[in-house]
């Protein structure tokens, strides 16, 4: 990967370049480490205590699900790829089977799109308080006011959780969409139930913000680890990430999937690049996905929730050959898969199967962000990046 | 009796009362902060947790003790117990009722900021001793931190020997139960004295919002990352201590010690320390913390002059009302 | 002053969590409501006639993500009962330390032989006691059984399916109304709102459903319930559609 | 019991004096220089001076030495830390020691009626008044001293600007809250 950007150096490139005369502390920042997110490895030669470089390496959780999607069959893929982000796994299985509905040509009818939707915004929530829960520690510690955001947040994303398990039987690896729609009908009173947790979270989140916004936190956040509207987008990163560093791009507005053609999302954006727009970015999107999630939920239109018959034998799916690329708006941004159908047994499996993860694009940008902070900056960094290794790895 | 005997005895009394209330100052902070962040904290062991400190020390004790291969080992076995020492030595001026102190030193004061600024030895010799890179930077910003906020803490405490014109603890205290307590008494410049040594006195103790050194989301643990088993106890022991008694030294010599009504002077004098200490508890369960730098900034560029401006106002007012001496 | 006003007021927050009623919930001592629908492990039934369900046609076995179910089967022959000549499976084992409890084997079950519990203790001290064999399939019957079986899970999924059923009922109730999917999606939305209302009506039992012992669910329809939930989807339906989605 | 006390803190004293000269590894050293200084301090005490023994301990060892410490962190490597110090001119050194340590014997000597002299309790409010009064010019270039050796500490801590850095700096990261140089 080479940068046109003259004026910057691409790190990549001198990876190995480390003098001994030039006195730096070479630390490894995990694998093993409270606040990697997961198994993540950052090597930081430190001048002090500022970093001079940084290099990372990921692949720690890798664990070679696109290899073994080419093994299953188009009904076994959903439950696998669920894991990939954990915190998030409503959109995994989406985009997947997004991705057959557009090899097989099956349409989807209106009220399983309607609840893909709502799902969406509603994990959209659990994941964002799930991101400034660990956030706050990161830049609070384990012990102290960090835990305290952070139980605080996972209090409200455990009723989150609730209302999937109503609606699912499962409370995170849900296996509930399914080629052509969705396996789980809404449950009765699951609306209200709905309307009653979001109400509920809306109100605490004004109070994280309340309690967030305090001037050790916009010491911690403001100005640290700014990525500009430049940078992000020759990474390629999407999501709060490219929307924090100005630029205005929403897949669910800019190339709508379900029914987000006829809504009318509002795109948050931030102009700082640093953490805290970025913190902004994503407080304002539980917001906003929390309106979108208590409007829709109302009025999900009645039908049935599949357009094709359930899956009765394992291998039955006909596909067409080719090629198809689906992306959707995750909390980490733009989740894609790209599938390609036919090969030997191609009625039963994918050809290929590439996801594109927000998150491994995100960690891309640590070298170039990481560079002039110091060690603490760089919990800070990776924690706004809100890398989930899951998925990066994949 | 004699004096010999006296201190002897005492400080048996006092080093057993004092890890009996460390202990349960644990078991207090984790039901607190537990309430705090809606959950129960300690249930499982003995009423309402009650013997969960026991639990934990025997937890720690039958640990296996890790030393590792290129750690400096005599340092690096020292240094638990010194930190636990030097935590020790300064509650032995500390007035808990009249009479009621190991030693009543005409310099009580002075001992007690003296030992305090030996309290970043231990830290240090132990994340040196440990040979770990995270442990090494923990030790780093203790001793920065350490040395950095001596200084507000000790013209803050200076201001307080202005004032009352003594140095010794049970006579600070003497004097503000005759004529009123410190943080109140001249308005406002007490108070913020008091505001001045708490917060100085947080860092000092590496509570939050100053907690850099052993910032577990960055250092893993700081100075006690390598440190298992009761080792790793005393360093956590040592810790709670010296909250303590910082709290009790903050009520001594702002908050009037044993001074009160009605109730005995010993009583008033662990409620102060004890109401002094939960403050604490409750700024570490709220804030987040502050970076390395923004530490250094905030004690050299605020709290030190601050700390003189302080000093000078207090020298002004013990000039006026007292005239020179 | 910036961070004393600021540092209060996250204290007063602080404080004010400390009040409110802990979330923990006690586990061993006191369980929390789990929804119908949970799943955790697996059971097999017995049928209507009282003999085992499962007849041994492997469905469940090819559809594992996990490939975790072995089954070996029997010989047809015919049943004590019926007389009918029908499959058996003479062992059946599933290993759930690799289960991704993915509810598939359940969702394809002809028979509704292989159901999910709702009790999610499943610890063992061994290896061994995480893989469930025939025995322990069929002791787990007892246990509070999960909502989803293979014809529920089937017929909520069918596109063929009539409209007006969201409840967690089984039961297909006569169409009122078009089923095509795109008609729906022509409609407007507002229209959308008003057409989903008189569908809900009718459904009166669905909140029963809820219930977690009652497996068929329509013995006792709470009286109170309809008006109840009608005025409250009044409520819903009376936010203007319009105002978030284009017109 | 008091004559016991002294004897120990003597012999710590002597022994741990020993040790700073003769420990190879730098932090050792530090530290023991430390055991050193906070046994004076306890002689002092003994000596009924407890002033001076708690400003023994704030000045020397807890800043002096701290700040020693840091600079044998910040200029050594982590790794290694040995420097060989046994064969460094120790003929001539012990010339020198043997003349410093006759020049303050001859004095101690000389000096009458100071090991009979009983314990006087120097109040510490005429300490400082006599720093202001009698003492006040050489509390004064005391004063000079101190501020010439932190300027002088800040001149060198300081790094030659823009520092050759090691790898090609990335982009520029001014912002404010980096202002503060590390020391």
């Amino acid at each position: 990967m080479t940068l046109e950007r003259p004026d910057r150096a691409d790190p990549y490139l001198d990876l190995d370049e480390y003098e001994p005369e030039a006195d730096l502390m070479v630390l490894n920042f995990g694998p093993q480490h409270p606040s990697t997110h997961g198994v993540f490895r950052v090597v930081m030669y430190l001048d002090g205590e500022t970093i001079v470089k940084a290099v990372p390496y990921a692949g720690y959780l890798h664990r070679g699900v696109e290899k073994l999607c080419e093994k299953l069959t188009y009904a076994q893929i959903t439950p696998i790829v669920d894991k990939n982000d954990y915190v998030a796994p409503m959109f995994n299985e989406q985009a997947v089977n997004m991705a057959f509905e557009a090899l097989t040509g099956t349409e989807v009818p209106i009220r399983a799109q309607y609840i893909r939707t709502i799902v969406g915004e509603i994990q959209r929530v659990a994941s964002h308080l799930l991101w400034l829960g660990t956030f706050a520690m990161d830049l609070g510690g384990a012990i102290g006011g960090g835990t305290s955001v952070f139980m605080w947040c996972f209090r409200e994303r455990e009723m989150i959780l609730d209302l999937f398990e109503h609606l699912t039987g499962c409370r995170f690896h849900y296996n509930t969409h399914t080629l052509g729609g969705n396996r789980h009908d809404i449950p009765a009173g699951w609306a209200e139930k709905v309307h009653a947790t979001l109400g509920h979270i809306a109100q605490r989140v004004d109070e994280y913000e309340a309690i967030l916004d305090h001037p050790i936190f916009k010491a911690r956040t403001e100005g640290v680890g700014v990525i500009s509207a430049q940078l992000a987008l020759d990474l390629g990163l999407t999501g709060p990430l490219l929307r924090a560093s100005g630029v205005d791009h929403d897949l669910r507005r800019d190339a709508p999937y379900n029914i987000y053609d006829q809504l009318d999302v509002q795109v948050m954006t931030d102009t700082g690049g640093d953490c805290a727009a970025r913190y902004r970015v994503r407080v304002r999107e539980m917001r906003e996905s929390i309106r979108i999630a208590r409007a829709l939920v109302d009025n999900v239109p009645p039908g049935p929730i599949c357009g094709t018959k359930p899956i009765k034998l394992p291998v039955q799916t006909r596909v067409k050959d080719g090629q198809v690329y689906v992306a959707l708006e995750t909390p980490r941004g733009e989740l894609g898969t790209y599938v390609i159908g036919g090969g030997d047994n191609r009625n039963a499996s994918p050809y290929r199967l590439k996801i594109r993860p927000p998150s491994l694009h995100a960690l891309s940008a640590l070298p170039y962000v990481l560079p002039g902070h110091g060690v603490s900056d760089a919990v800070a960094i990776l924690g706004s990046l809100d890398p989930i290794m899951g998925e990066a790895d994949r | 009796m004699n004096p010999w005997l006296h201190a002897v005895l005492y400080s048996l009394v006092l080093v057993t009362v004092l890890m009996t209330c460390t202990a349960y100052a644990t078991w207090l902070e984790r039901k607190v902060a537990g309430r705090m962040q809606s959950r129960l904290g300690p249930t499982r062991v003995g009423f309402a947790g009650l013997l969960q400190p026991i639990a934990d020390a025997l937890k720690l004790l039958q640990k296996e003790d890790i030393v590792p291969l290129a750690a400096d080992r005599a340092l690096f076995n020292l240094a638990p117990p010194l930190t636990v020492f030097f935590a020790l030595a300064t509650a032995a001026v500390i007035p808990f009722s009249p009479g009621l102190l190991a030693s009543d030193l005409d310099i009580g004061a002075l001992y007690v900021l003296a030992l305090s600024g030996l309290m970043v030895f231990p830290v240090w010799i132990g994340s040196w001793a440990s040979n770990n890179k995270y442990a090494l930077l923990g030790g780093m910003r203790a001793v920065a931190q350490g040395i950095s906020y001596e200084i507000p803490l000790l013209l803050s405490v200076t201001i307080v020997i202005l004032m009352a014109d003594t140095m010794s603890l049970s006579g600070i205290v003497q004097v503000q139960a005759d004529e009123g307590w410190f943080i109140a008494r001249p308005f406002g410049l007490g108070l913020a004295t008091f505001a001045l040594f708490f917060v100085a006195a947080l860092a000092e103790g590496n509570r939050i919002p100053f907690d850099t050194p052993e910032a577990e989301s960055e250092l893993v643990a700081g100075p006690t990352t390598e440190y298992t088993g009761m080792k790793f106890g005393l360093f956590y022991m040592a810790e709670y201590l010296h909250s303590i008694i910082v709290a009790g030294l903050g009520a001594a010599l702002f908050l009037g010690g044993w001074d009160g009504p009605i109730a005995p002077g010993l009583h008033w004098m662990v409620l102060k320390t004890l109401g002094l200490w939960m403050v604490m508890l409750w700024a570490r369960w709220t804030f987040l913390r502050f970076r390395t730098d923004q530490m250094m900034t905030l004690c050299w560029r605020y709290l030190v002059p601050a700390s003189l401006g302080l000093l000078m106002a207090a020298a002004v007012w013990v000039h006026a009302v007292h005239g020179v001496s | 002053m910036r961070y004393v006003t600021a540092s209060m007021r996250a204290m007063a927050l602080s404080l004010r969590n400390m009040f409110r009623k802990p979330t923990t919930v006690e586990y061993p001592e006191e369980k929390r409501e789990r929804a119908p629908r949970m799943r955790a492990s697996f059971a097999l039934v017995h049928n209507a006639d009282g003999e085992e369900a499962c007849i041994g046609c492997l469905m469940c076995e090819r559809i594992c993500p996990s490939s975790i179910i072995t089954i070996v089967q029997g010989e047809k022959r015919e049943s004590a009962v019926t007389g009918k000549k029908r499959g058996w499976a003479d062992d059946f084992t599933l290993d759930l330390q690799a289960c991704i409890i993915c509810e598939l084997c359940v969702q394809v079950c002809p028979e509704d032989a292989i159901i999910m519990t709702r009790e999610q203790e499943r610890p063992g001290y061994r290896r061994e006691d995480l893989v469930l064999t025939m025995d322990k399939l069929y002791a787990n019957e007892k246990k509070a059984l999960a909502w989803g079986r293979g014809s529920i899970l089937m017929d909520m999924q069918d596109p063929k399916r009539p409209v007006e059923v969201p409840a967690e009922t089984a039961e297909a109730k006569p169409a009122a109304e078009k089923p095509a999917a795109e008609t729906a999606a022509a409609k407007p939305a507002a229209e959308k709102a008003e057409a989903e209302k008189p569908a809900a009506k009718p459904a009166a039992e669905k909140a029963e459903a809820e219930k977690p012992a009652s497996k068929t669910s329509l013995e006792k329809p709470a009286a109170e319930e309809p008006a109840e939930k009608t005025s409250l989807e009044k409520a819903a339906a009376a936010k203007p559609a319009a105002e978030e989605e284009k017109p | 019991m008091e004559q016991l006390a002294f004897g120990l803190v003597a012999a710590v004293l002597l022994y741990s004096a020993l040790r700073v000269v003769s420990e190879d590894n730098l932090v050792h050293t530090v530290l023991w220089l430390g055991v050193t200084l906070a046994t004076t301090a306890a002689a002092y005490v003994l000596l009924h001076a407890p002033f001076l023994a708690a400003i023994q301990i704030i000045l020397y060892t807890g800043g002096a030495l701290t700040l020693m410490l840091f600079g044998v962190m910040l200029t050594q490597r982590v790794e290694s830390v040995e420097v060989p110090n046994a064969a460094a001119g120790q003929g001539r050194a012990a010339i020198v020691v043997a003349l410093l340590f006759g020049v303050i014997a001859a004095a101690v000597v000389k000096t009458p009626g100071l090991p009979s002299s009983p314990p006087v309790d120097v109040p510490v409010r005429a300490l400082g008044r006599s720093f202001l009064t009698t003492h006040l010019l050489a509390f004064e270039v005391l004063s000079v001293l101190l501020l010439t050796a932190m300027v002088g500490a800040i001149v060198l801590a300081r790094k030659a600007d823009p520092a050759p850095a090691p790898t090609p700096k990335p982009a520029p990261k001014a912002h404010d809250a980096h202002g503060e140089a590390h020391p």
